[in-house]
């Protein structure tokens, strides 16, 4: 094991896939000399050369469906789009285009193309540079949809993502990208689908999303004091999305929760309730409840943000309410 | 004098498979064959016929809604097209997409689409796969008049332009986008002279001369294999059938043009040039023509009697399948 | 009441509105002296002329992107879009702008545009014009999703949007335009987030979407035999939500199924079961099902396409199972 | 003499109010007051003078992330554009938005974006308010060179063409998009030329000679007053600070290219010439100059001194509400 940062992490893996298959080419905005808005692809432009690593206009719609017919021919893009907000003007290529593409050519033509960038509210970006979004393109079909929250599941799931063949939107929020942690010396490629259990406990089941993920564990800190014992679960990908690790979570335990930053309303904690529901029902102690960023577009001044995104304080409350309930 | 006798008569062969391949689906259209849109593209058939007549296998094609003429032309059998249309297991697409959804990457018909622009991307990218696996292979977009007052036109050009991708794009300005003329539609109905603007060659061609298309594709794509980058062709034509079939001729516009436009019928160009030039006469011709007719009706037959998918074929292919 | 298609209601309410406001217009392709591609605007240009009937070039970016900033200067674009799959270029304008204009401005500026166009799976259109999506507007703060089944919403619901100042996304149906029912002659305009009790039962709830309400009230006239007697809900704007109105139901009955053409995953059905999971676990006697249309790209064959609806046997089936459970 | 004086006065206040407003800025950012992103717009102030010398408060302005110089030209108070930044009650979006969503409806500055494209087809469709409610409001969008390229940018100038709006589009060259060349990011540099493609005017201006800027923006606007439609307007012009506050010079662009534009400063430029021309000399700008630091450091205080907002105000507005 070695220390990296999550964006270290995630350019490891990057490197290593480059060096090991030679279709592999990065497109984006200053991602080749300048290395990337957020060092992404630091250092890899001298590796690989301007071919490989290839800056762009602002051309969001335009590249993304280059890519398209790039893997249509052969070759395997990754878009490096910086923030997530600045694809929603390619959303007619990624949805119309690169979703259905395997299965419109009968699985002739394959679509491995790794879209990755930024998603997250923080840091006072204000509402065009905060979209979640991966509700969404859980939504629809052909799409992998990855949110890791740990370097080495960034790692291990950027892997995967580079040596498959669908196309795969890679979600980075944006306060882990300096978040460091331990990652595997060798070569790991972590499945999608596959949930991890980021904390072991007996009295309720957290489902939590990126970010969320590192709130939650402090405050099952706290709450351990208290005599509550939290289980946390990062499904890492919502789409496929692993509920049977969540079911058997709430096999033990009786009740869920689920953390979100993203909104509500037609989102990951609405899916996770109505499949747990499907499938549990009987083992539910109490609804599954959810936690969500308000559904406001994202504010800029710090005390404004603050309020939008679940809090330390008001995740503690929604677990004592739901374990009292 | 042999060597142009071939090519004339390849070029007839290409634009007869298509124009009777188009006239059979629009009257399968009529008799229900046909369950979805059908977008026929004749009058149209030079265009596709001139450019395809300079791809490889390994070269890929990019194209629209109004499709058939450019998988016919790219090789996709006349019995796969067809198939499709009909919604048969037999069809290139298995039955999956119908008229506007035309795939058969083994020969480079890397598919039509149902949306306007994407085609002009894809292009690009086939473009961008060539250049960083240096195969030499060429993408091709074929595109509408409509569609190059998109946004993904801008794009798609300049992309190609700046990284010097071997690319061509095809404008079949055919002056309308279902009833919306190109002169409401554009602020210059010229195409060709946007190239300026991407610092690329671009050319004008009549669209119903299938010599002077072939010639016009022939400069552009040895130039993009060469490395030199794109090239838009904008080629004049015009459908000389409805946008689509079971529309009606509403009235947007006159029937003189169409008139006009059916006086300049792409195959009878061909002979009359040829006629002139010497190299072959209606005899040739007619020999080609009914021997396509022949083949047409085999086609449609072995078409009609290719059974149905099964239903749970539709589950199947949204992700990747590892094969057996 | 007089008998009118749906397409002649909205119609008639848009004629209507446009009469009694001058600021409002319509764009869209072949929406002007054609009347449009599903007579949508039939005679229109010829009471109102080109300015306000205005055919626009294959720009469905450009074109949402100028209603944005006429909303912003004080008139009412209505954007006439055929297709919801072809509105896809555009999410940038209406999700990044369109959706955030009044919070970003603090109420400063109204965003009064309505987007209208056809969504659904039908008649072999395969699957770049058969898109439902209303579940992905709704996970948007900003937008207003309206989802009208009979005539006399359509017309209703209409007259709402056209009078409001938020953005709409008004969806129908293709399978509907054509469809007839009675019409109030009165001006009714149909507030948003009331749902519609489309028929009365006490065995179970069904709350079912757009077309499928019709393929439902189908469904439970032969249960009825049964004896199994469907309450059948019908949401009419998925954003705002009426889960009250089926909670009450659920009150009654203590069962719920929802029917969907749309995807499952983070779709409309999975936020009804979460919320009524939410306020009214108690009331469950089983928990909330969900029937959607296969979470597969359209396919184009009939055969191909009638798999992937559901059926009046599967929603039988459904419903069966759900009264048994 | 008098009215040449009194506008090139008015001409230097505004410059020199934003270049010192800008300053301000960028020390504030290092204060660590300003919460998010910062771009300023040093060294081009000419444009934004230049053109919103032009308009009235019922002409609207659409801008990008590069925005404070375009919503003090058109008459958003200071203390409101330095309170937005530090994320205050006071700011012009009441703290909604910081540096790249400045809104003041009130005086036409619709807004700012945080996303490259937009603000061309908004004053498109402020072009089309125009013409429907025949008012003679004109709508202007300024935007960089980097969304020049974009698709937006077809859309909406061919848009505008067609239908004759009452638009500028005003293009910001100033040669780079954040670190990426213009020349390599454009089959061809000259964005003015792409207005031949629309059929509309296109005119190129030195954009650091604010008399300059502001004859072109005039004749633009007369046209577009007349119903003549819309000009494409590209200032060719420099950022002589950093992309984004807190980036560093990383080298991407030449140290002399930098010291070349700074010895063009728009601000010396227009003293230059005022001098040459005998209209008045350092005396009356160094006045001007010194009035707008006065004005600057009350704005700076006053915008410090307001309160954040309330938690709670995140939650109104995002959808109608009728208001008390
Ligand atoms: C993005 C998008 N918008 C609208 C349509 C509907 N549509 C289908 S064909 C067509 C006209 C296309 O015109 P053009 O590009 O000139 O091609 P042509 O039909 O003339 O060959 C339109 C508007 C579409 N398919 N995609
Ligand atoms: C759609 C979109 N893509 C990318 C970005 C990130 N971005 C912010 S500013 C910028 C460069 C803009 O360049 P230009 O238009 O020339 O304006 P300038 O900064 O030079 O004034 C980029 C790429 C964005 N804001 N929006
Ligand atoms: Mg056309
Ligand atoms: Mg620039």
């Amino acid at each position: 094991m070695k220390e990296l940062t999550y964006t270290a992490a995630a350019r490891e893996a990057l490197t290593e896939e480059m060096a090991r298959d030679a279709t592999i080419f990065v497109m984006g905005e200053g991602i080749g000399k300048r290395g990337g808005n957020f060092n992404t692809t630091a250092g890899l432009f001298d590796l690989y050369g301007g071919v490989r690593l290839c800056d762009t206009p602002i051309t969001e719609r335009g590249f993304i469906g280059l890519a398209v017919g790039a893997a249509m021919t052969g070759t395997r893009p990754v878009i490096d789009f910086m923030f997530v907000d600045f694809i929603l003007d390619g959303m007619g290529e990624i949805m119309n285009q690169m979703a259905k593409m395997q299965y419109m050519s009968s699985g002739r033509l394959t679509m491995p193309v790794v879209l990755r960038g930024c998603i997250g509210i923080g840091g006072a970006s204000a509402t065009h540079h905060s979209g979640n979004y991966y509700a969404m393109f859980a939504n629809v079909p052909g799409l992998r949809v990855v949110v890791p929250t740990t370097p080495a599941d960034a790692k291990g799931l950027f892997k995967t993502a580079l040596r498959g063949y669908d196309p795969v939107l890679f979600l980075e929020h944006k306060s882990l990208l300096n978040t460091k942690g331990p990652v595997p010396e060798e070569d790991v490629a972590i499945p999608f689908g596959v949930a991890r259990i980021a904390r072991e406990g007996h009295s309720v089941t957290v489902v939590a999303l990126t970010v969320m993920v590192n709130r939650v564990l402090q405050v099952a800190d706290t709450l351990e004091k208290e005599g509550i014992s939290v289980e946390v679960i990062d499904p890492r990908t919502v789409s496929p999305l692993d509920t049977d690790t969540i079911c058997a979570s709430i096999k033990k335990t009786g009740r869920a929760l689920v953390v979100d930053e993203a909104f509500a309303p037609c989102g990951i904690g609405a899916e996770i309730a109505a499949r747990v529901m499907e499938t549990a029902f009987d083992e539910l102690d109490a609804p599954v409840r959810r936690l969500n960023g308000a559904f406001v577009p994202t504010p800029y001044s710090p005390p404004l943000e603050s309020v939008i995104v679940p809090s330390n304080d008001a995740i503690a409350t929604a677990i004592r309410d739901l374990v009292r309930e | 004098m042999e060597a142009e006798l071939d090519l004339v008569l390849r070029l007839y062969r290409t634009m007869a498979a298509i124009r009777l391949t188009e006239e059979r689906l629009a009257q399968s259209h009529q008799a229900g064959l046909v369950h979805g849109a059908c977008h026929t593209y004749v009058g149209e058939e030079a265009v596709a016929t001139g450019v395809c007549a300079h791809l490889t296998m390994r070269d890929s094609v990019f194209s629209t809604h109004r499709g058939h003429g450019h998988a016919l032309a790219k090789g996709v059998p006349m019995a796969e097209v067809m198939a499709e249309l009909y919604g048969r297991e037999l069809g290139c697409s298995q039955g999956r997409g119908g008229s506007m959804h035309l795939f058969k990457p083994e020969v480079g018909l890397m598919g039509t689409s149902g949306i306007v622009g994407p085609c002009i991307l894809q292009a690009t990218g086939a473009g961008y796969s060539s250049k960083l696996m240096k195969t030499g292979a060429v993408g091709v977009a074929f595109f509408g008049d409509g569609a190059s007052n998109n946004g993904a036109f801008h794009e798609g050009l300049n992309l190609a332009a700046i990284y010097k991708l071997p690319v061509l794009f095809v404008c079949e300005n055919n002056m309308y986008a279902t009833e919306v003329p190109m002169s409401y539609a554009a602020g210059n109905t010229d195409v060709y002279m946007r190239a300026a603007g991407y610092n690329i060659p671009g050319i004008k061609v009549d669209g119903n001369n299938v010599l002077a298309v072939y010639e016009a594709a022939g400069t552009a794509i040895k130039r993009a294999r060469a490395g030199e980058g794109p090239t838009l062709l904008e080629c004049k034509t015009y459908r000389t059938r409805v946008h689509a079939e079971g529309m009606k001729e509403s009235g947007y516009r006159p029937m003189e043009e169409i008139a006009a436009w059916k006086a300049r019928d792409p195959l009878k160009l061909l002979r009359e040039q040829a006629m002139r030039d010497e190299i072959c006469g209606d005899p040739e011709f007619d020999e080609v023509h009914s021997s396509v007719a022949g083949q047409v009706a085999a086609a449609h037959k072995q078409a009609v009697e290719s059974p149905y998918p099964e239903g749970r074929d539709a589950l199947s292919h949204v992700y990747y399948e590892v094969q057996a």
